[in-house]
């Protein structure tokens, strides 16, 4: 408990000398901060800025830089997520609804739709560390302005089906395309649950939306 | 609105070429505003640092659009980045900033808070679900807090509006660009798509 | 000072206080009559040098329908802590305030006044902190509704 | 004796003479840095007594904290002191693990322990910035967000976010380290000591600056420790009081650093202060940037709601602008029962009431400025 | 004075043609008035623009970009928006002075404008009084400020006001005094006559050491009279948010703005005319080789490169120094500022009086 570990070090007074003696190293300091001011003016290099929509072609995110969440799909189109609700509850703020159904053909609860509120996200990447079976990703598209709030309500799944293990064990394509059924990918505005967004927003759009085309 | 936008119209519709006139004008004011928007110094959390400091700071540079002069006064500025949380006790100071601001005033809201009430949604006895509550928003900037690259999307995103949604004959009236209920099929990479063409580097100034 | 040694040096001066069970640090619980007379001696005792006063909050314990009031010490002096707390019934939460002895005492209460509705006695300047003075509720009890409020997604 | 409750217009009513007038300052003010309110009783230029206003971004975050799991509250801290994210995520993390027993190990509280350190130097570029501007020099606002976008960059890449981390979880940390992040940070450490000279001559031993800062705002040590100031305010003051040295945490135990202190309190001292803390940020960094202890980054899975024992738990560390506390009641459930945070800027703000009587606008503006204030964590 | 340079103004132009025709005469005016606001409105475009761009590259970026190649009509397109944009008048303000405000600051302008002598063809009036004109209407300015700080009902523009007002009329006395040890030297008040009498070198180093003293304190307070940084009190952005014309919208704030700007070009003017040798090129007496090869660069770019220099000095320390605080402003002024005046200008009337120039004739 002794001060003297703490090493403390003194801040040095500001002095004051006399009338001449201050006006003189007072107009040197302030020539010496024109000095530095005077050198990145005159050294183009020195310009950091990064001309954003100029620079789209070689602007890149770090790996990690988490914006957008995304259910990657693999090249069979199809995803990993259980609807296992994990996620759901790992978000913080009620982002993220996943709704799930009873599988036509197999039984079993499979995904439906996977809602994700980008407007009240707060990218803290709790869902993606949460998931299991890693199938969440957070990516770095940050573009993503909207005119209307209610287009910041995206649904992240291309179909509503069982995970692609599941999918990909039967062999048979016909059989295959039986099991899931496609889902746009932003399907238009949809109310969570279909109650009101909170923050007044309309209710838009019905849950059962019809489904546009082939994923 | 000023003399001029408020008399000019009426003014000059009857006359013959006059629409001709009025609508030219209107390119070169569309322009004019949507190259000169002036935020106001106003910030109440996180986004402020991102959106009003670090994109006005050297790396970003909110002054390559025309954007840097920070006015203080609500009277002289054009945007109003409601840039955090609004809370009940701000929601009637951000209104009267609001209405302080001379017309035309854009609002572009950044960050979830300011849209939704972010992470504030529930449970929550004090945060206003978002600014649009309060006063229209044009452009909503999702990010918590957007970066300041998303930000200047946001106000590219704002000055496609002012270009394509605005007119000297309808004085304050502000037309979206993209219809506020989607047409079923059309999805945000469509409309993102659409909004590209204005980031190419020709394509941002018209 | 050592947990225990703290304590002790607490029972001293007010042989009421009992040690609180289950806190990380020394922790007592003083009665309400005579706790501005306890918290003036910690502040003042050389012993104990209490100066600073961390941080002053409530804990709303509703099934016991009481309020529990956490001071929160530190010596700058001697670096050692101590969590004085003291109960008030939630219906009539009326606690001395220690804004004589720490200034800082002055707006910690302000906010407990505001969030918890405690009303501190001798305080000069009593009013909501952080809500608008014309707030109905004291939102951090844990009967506070509200319509505003919603309930999480859960 | 019975609680008398006052209102606004009841404190300002009092002792207003014909010659001095209120004006508000705030909400919305460049120089409050946020959404403060200052009541302000002028005469002339001169200021009579200075009344906050606070609430402007209240938003309840104690009362949400009673709703989510101590995971989940972690990113709510985030948007207290947003200029310190990391050290607000840590004393969560901290509180947690103290109560819930769960041990972590070296190369967890090495990585947490630099990357603090790192948002530290750039919280402090950023005051620097700021405080520059409200003196009225634009330029160092500008040079210091230069520097600083080399720190978010650097935590960008390891953490993947900007401003709002959420990256130290109670157990661990979220990712590990970046694998360019040791030579990132060096390059960083290479480029930035010139930086600091720069800074110095710029602002520090500049003549207009150093007349607005000498002798201004005086907070005496008593008054400091008596309001609760902590970080740099108090250790201008000259009470030297850093938990990284009278409490260690994470490896602040095993790196050599000083505690720079002030000699009268002054705004000139804040800022002495301030800047020399920099350069000791950078020495802690020099020292362990060398050899990261190996191990796992997280030792807690993720999915798993931490259950906490019943008790209190109170838990701090030193931020940028002070210590922040953790105040954790469980009641053996996954949510806490209660929880209150002590922010540094809470009780670093009445300074103001004590030492702004007597000064100008102008000198009022340079000792907000000086005790580097974030409004949102005033009002949690 | 060898310059050989025949000055005729537009004002001496209509008085001549005044008596033979009414109507030539209102011709030369209206050409005036024309040329003098047209030149306002591009010369206060150009320099806001420049200023933005000095600014950005001393702060390592780049300034505004994207509106024309490098931005150059972002100040184009901001006229253009103040110009349609709403003109707000406080319900509680009084509203006429509201109104005329802005006007008394352009117009103040406006007038210090007029006599300032661009080169020997470009002067608009050349009065025998032109340095204590300039002085007189550059005060009028204040006026302006004053009123709008008054008028619009507000503590913080009142407060700007009140501060400028005590700042411009403290630091007129200093740039004054500056201005008198020119007026020795050169034994004129008329400004063409001092732009000829430094034919053979400038004052600010014919003058032996009083002439850099001088020019060094009329620059200080000159500056402290525009209201720009280190002295920008009266709009303090971190204090007062926006001074006197917080309550300015549109079309009556761009007057403000123009004007702030524009005056910066007045006082960098003033400084090129009495000691940077105004229009006349850069000579040393008596070599003439030297002479010749200077007077290769037409008088009016002479003038325009040397106000820009100073244009560019007081960008410089704008985006360098940070603000002074009100009393230390008035103790520069009194305490610093004017004494050391009172010493150079009786050294000044000194070397006068024994002929002591660094040049003799």
């Amino acid at each position: 408990m002794d001060v003297s570990r703490m090493n403390p070090i003194v801040a040095p007074p500001l002095r004051r000398s006399g009338f001449f003696a201050d006006i003189v190293a007072g107009l040197r300091s302030l020539l010496q901060g024109m000095g530095i001011t005077f050198r990145y003016f005159s050294h183009p290099s020195t310009v950091v800025t990064q001309q954003y929509p100029e620079n789209r072609a070689t602007l890149k995110m770090f790996d990690r830089y988490r914006m957008r969440l995304s259910l990657p799909h693999d090249e069979n189109g199809f995803h990993k997520c259980t609807a296992c609700r994990i996620c759901e509850q790992a978000c913080p703020n009620g982002s993220i609804n996943v709704v799930s159904r009873k599988g036509a053909v197999t039984g079993k609860t499979e995904l439906d739709r996977y809602i994700w509120r980008m407007d009240s996200c707060t990218f803290c990447n709790a869902c993606v560390m949460a998931c299991p079976f890693s199938c969440l990703k957070m990516n770095g598209d940050f573009e993503c302005s909207v005119f209307d709030k209610s287009l910041l309500v995206f649904n992240l799944t291309r179909y509503a089906g069982p995970t692609s293990t599941v999918l990909m064990k039967v062999e048979n394509p016909e059989e295959r395309r039986k099991l899931w059924e496609p889902r746009d990918v932003y399907s238009g505005p949809l109310p969570l649950r279909g109650t009101e967004l909170p923050g007044g927003g309309k209710t838009l759009g019905k849950p059962e939306e019809p489904a546009r085309s082939e994923t | 609105m000023g003399l001029i936008t408020e008399k000019l119209p009426a003014l000059v519709e009857p006359v013959p070429g006059g629409s001709v006139l009025l609508s030219s004008l209107d390119a070169v004011i569309n322009w004019a505003r949507s190259n000169s928007l002036w935020p106001l110094t106003f910030g109440t959390s996180c986004c402020a640092i991102e959106v009003m400091m670090a994109a006005g700071a050297a790396r970003h540079d909110l002054a390559r659009f025309g954007a840097e002069v920070t006015r203080p006064s609500p009277r002289q500025a054009d945007l109003l980045v409601v840039a955090g949380t609004i809370v009940r006790k701000m929601a009637p100071r951000l209104k009267l900033l609001y209405e302080q601001m001379a017309e035309p005033r854009y609002v572009i809201a950044t960050g979830s808070c300011a849209i939704s009430g972010g992470p504030f949604i529930y449970n929550n006895y004090s945060t206003v679900r978002g600014a649009d509550e309060i006063i229209p928003v044009d452009v909503y900037v999702p990010g918590c807090p957007p970066r300041p690259e998303a930000f200047f999307y946001g106000i590219l995103m704002l000055q496609k509006l002012i270009r394509e949604g605005e007119s000297l004959r309808t004085p304050g009236v502000r037309r979206k660009p993209v219809l506020a209920a989607l047409p079923a099929g059309i999805t945000i990479e469509q409309i993102q798509q659409e909004l590209r063409e204005l980031l190419e580097p020709q394509g941002g100034r018209r | 000072m050592e947990t225990h040694e703290l304590i002790s040096a607490v029972q001293a001066l007010e042989p009421a206080a009992v040690p609180r069970e289950k806190v990380d640090r020394a922790a007592v619980v003083a009665p309400v009559e005579r706790f501005l007379e306890l918290m003036a001696r910690l502040r003042d005792e050389p012993d104990l040098r209490f100066d600073m006063l961390c941080t002053h909050t409530a804990i709303d314990w509703i099934a016991e329908a009481r309020l529990e009031l956490v001071y929160c010490l530190y010596s700058t002096v001697h670096r050692h802590y101590l969590v004085v707390s003291a109960s008030v019934p939630r219906e009539a939460a009326v606690m001395p305030s220690m804004q004589a002895l720490w200034p800082i005492a002055e707006w910690q209460e302000r906010e407990v006044y505001d969030l918890f509705g405690v009303r501190y006695t001798g305080h000069p300047d009593l009013r909501r902190i952080l809500l608008d003075d014309d707030w109905q509720g004291f939102p951090l009890r844990k009967d506070y509704r509200d319509d505003f409020m919603l309930e999480g997604p859960k | 004796m019975s609680a008398i409750v006052t209102t606004l217009e009841q404190r300002i009513g009092r002792g207003a003479t014909t010659q001095e007038f209120f004006v508000n300052m705030g909400p919305q003010h460049p120089s409050t840095h946020g959404v403060l309110r200052l009541v302000l009783k002028l005469e002339g230029e001169t200021v009579k007594d200075v009344i906050p206003v606070l609430g402007y971004v209240h938003r309840g975050v104690e009362k949400m904290g009673e709703h989510l799991s101590y995971r989940q509250f972690v990113h709510l801290t985030d948007r207290l002191d947003y200029l310190s994210a990391l050290a607000n995520n840590w004393a969560v993390a901290k509180a947690v693990e103290k109560a819930a027993g769960i041990e972590t190990n070296e190369r967890i509280e090495t990585i947490r322990t630099l990357v603090a350190e790192l948002q530290r130097i750039a919280s402090h570029q950023l005051w620097w910035g700021v405080f520059g501007m409200d003196l009225g020099a634009f330029t160092p606002f500008l040079y210091g967000f230069r520097d600083r976008e080399r720190i978010t960059d650097i935590l960008e890449e390891t953490i993947g976010a900007r401003l709002t981390m959420n990256y130290i979880q109670p157990g661990g940390v979220m990712f590990d380290l970046h694998p360019d992040f040791q030579r990132k940070v060096k390059e960083f450490i290479a480029y930035f000591r010139p930086k600091l000279e720069e800074y110095e001559t710029l602002l520090s031993r500049n003549i207009i600056a150093q007349e607005r800062m000498r002798g201004v705002g005086v907070l005496e040590a008593a008054q400091a420790v008596a309001l609760g100031a902590t970080g740099p305010v108090l250790r201008a003051s000259g009470v030297a009081h850093d938990l990284r040295k009278s409490e260690p945490y994470g490896v602040y135990g095993k790196v050599e650093f000083d505690v720079p202190v002030g000699a009268r309190g002054d705004c000139w001292d804040r800022y002495w202060v301030r800047i020399e803390e920099i350069r000791q940020s950078l020495r802690i960094i020099e020292q362990l940037i060398e050899n990261i202890p190996e191990g796992k980054h997280l030792l807690v899975k993720p999915a798993v709601r931490t259950k906490v024992p019943e008790g209190i738990t109170y838990s701090q560390v030193e931020t940028a602008r002070g210590v922040f506390g953790v105040l954790l009641v469980s009641d053996g459930k996954d949510v806490p029962y209660r929880i209150h945070v002590r922010t540094p800027n809470f009780n670093n703000l009445w300074a103001i009431t004590r030492i702004a009587p007597g000064w100008r606008v102008a000198d009022l503006v340079t000792m907000i400025s000086s005790l580097d204030i974030v409004v949102p964590d005033i009002d949690r | 004075m060898g310059s050989g340079w025949e000055t005729t103004t537009l004002a001496e132009r209509a008085a001549e043609a005044m008596p033979g025709s009414l109507l030539a005469g209102a011709g030369y005016v209206l050409l005036a008035v024309v040329g003098a606001s047209l030149f306002v409105a591009v010369l206060g475009m150009a320099l806001i623009y420049a200023e933005r761009k000095v600014a950005a590259h001393f702060q390592c970026r780049l300034g505004p970009m994207r509106v024309g190649p490098h931005g150059i009509f972002q100040t184009v397109a901001d006229t253009i928006k103040l110009l349609f944009k709403e003109d707000i008048v406080p319900a509680q303000s009084d509203r006429v002075l509201h109104l005329a405000a802005p006007f008394f600051s352009m117009m103040a302008t406006l007038l210090a404008l007029v006599a300032l002598p661009m080169s020997p063809i470009v002067q608009v009036a050349d009065m025998n009084i032109g340095v204590l004109y300039i002085t007189a209407v550059t005060g009028f300015g204040v006026l302006g400020v004053l009123l709008a700080g008054w008028s619009s009902n507000n503590k913080w523009s009142l407060l700007g006001a009140m501060r400028a007002g005590a700042q411009i009329i403290s630091y007129e006395v200093s740039a004054t005094m500056s201005l008198l040890v020119v007026v020795l030297f050169s034994g004129s008040m008329q400004l063409s006559r001092i732009v000829e009498s430094q034919a053979d070198g400038w004052w600010i180093w014919r003058a032996p050491v009083v002439g850099v003293v001088a020019f060094v304190i009329f620059l200080i307070a000159s500056l402290a009279e525009i209201s720009r940084t280190p002295f920008d009190l009266p709009e303090g952005e971190s204090e007062l948010t926006a001074g006197f014309h917080t309550e300015y919208s549109g079309l009556r704030f761009a007057m403000f703005f123009l004007a702030e700007f524009v005056n910066m070009f007045v006082v960098s003017a003033m400084a090129t005319t009495l000691f940077l040798g105004g229009w006349m090129p850069f000579h040393i007496g008596g070599v003439e080789s030297f002479n010749a090869v200077m007077d290769l660069l037409p008088p009016g770019a002479w003038f325009a490169l040397k106000s820009a220099a100073v244009v560019f000095l007081i960008m410089w320390f704008r985006w360098t120094f940070p603000r002074l605080r009100v009393d230390q402003l008035m103790k520069l002024e009194w305490k610093v500022l004017l004494p050391i005046g009172f010493v150079n200008l009786f050294a000044a009337a000194t070397a006068v009086v024994f002929g002591w120039y660094f040049f003799p004739f």
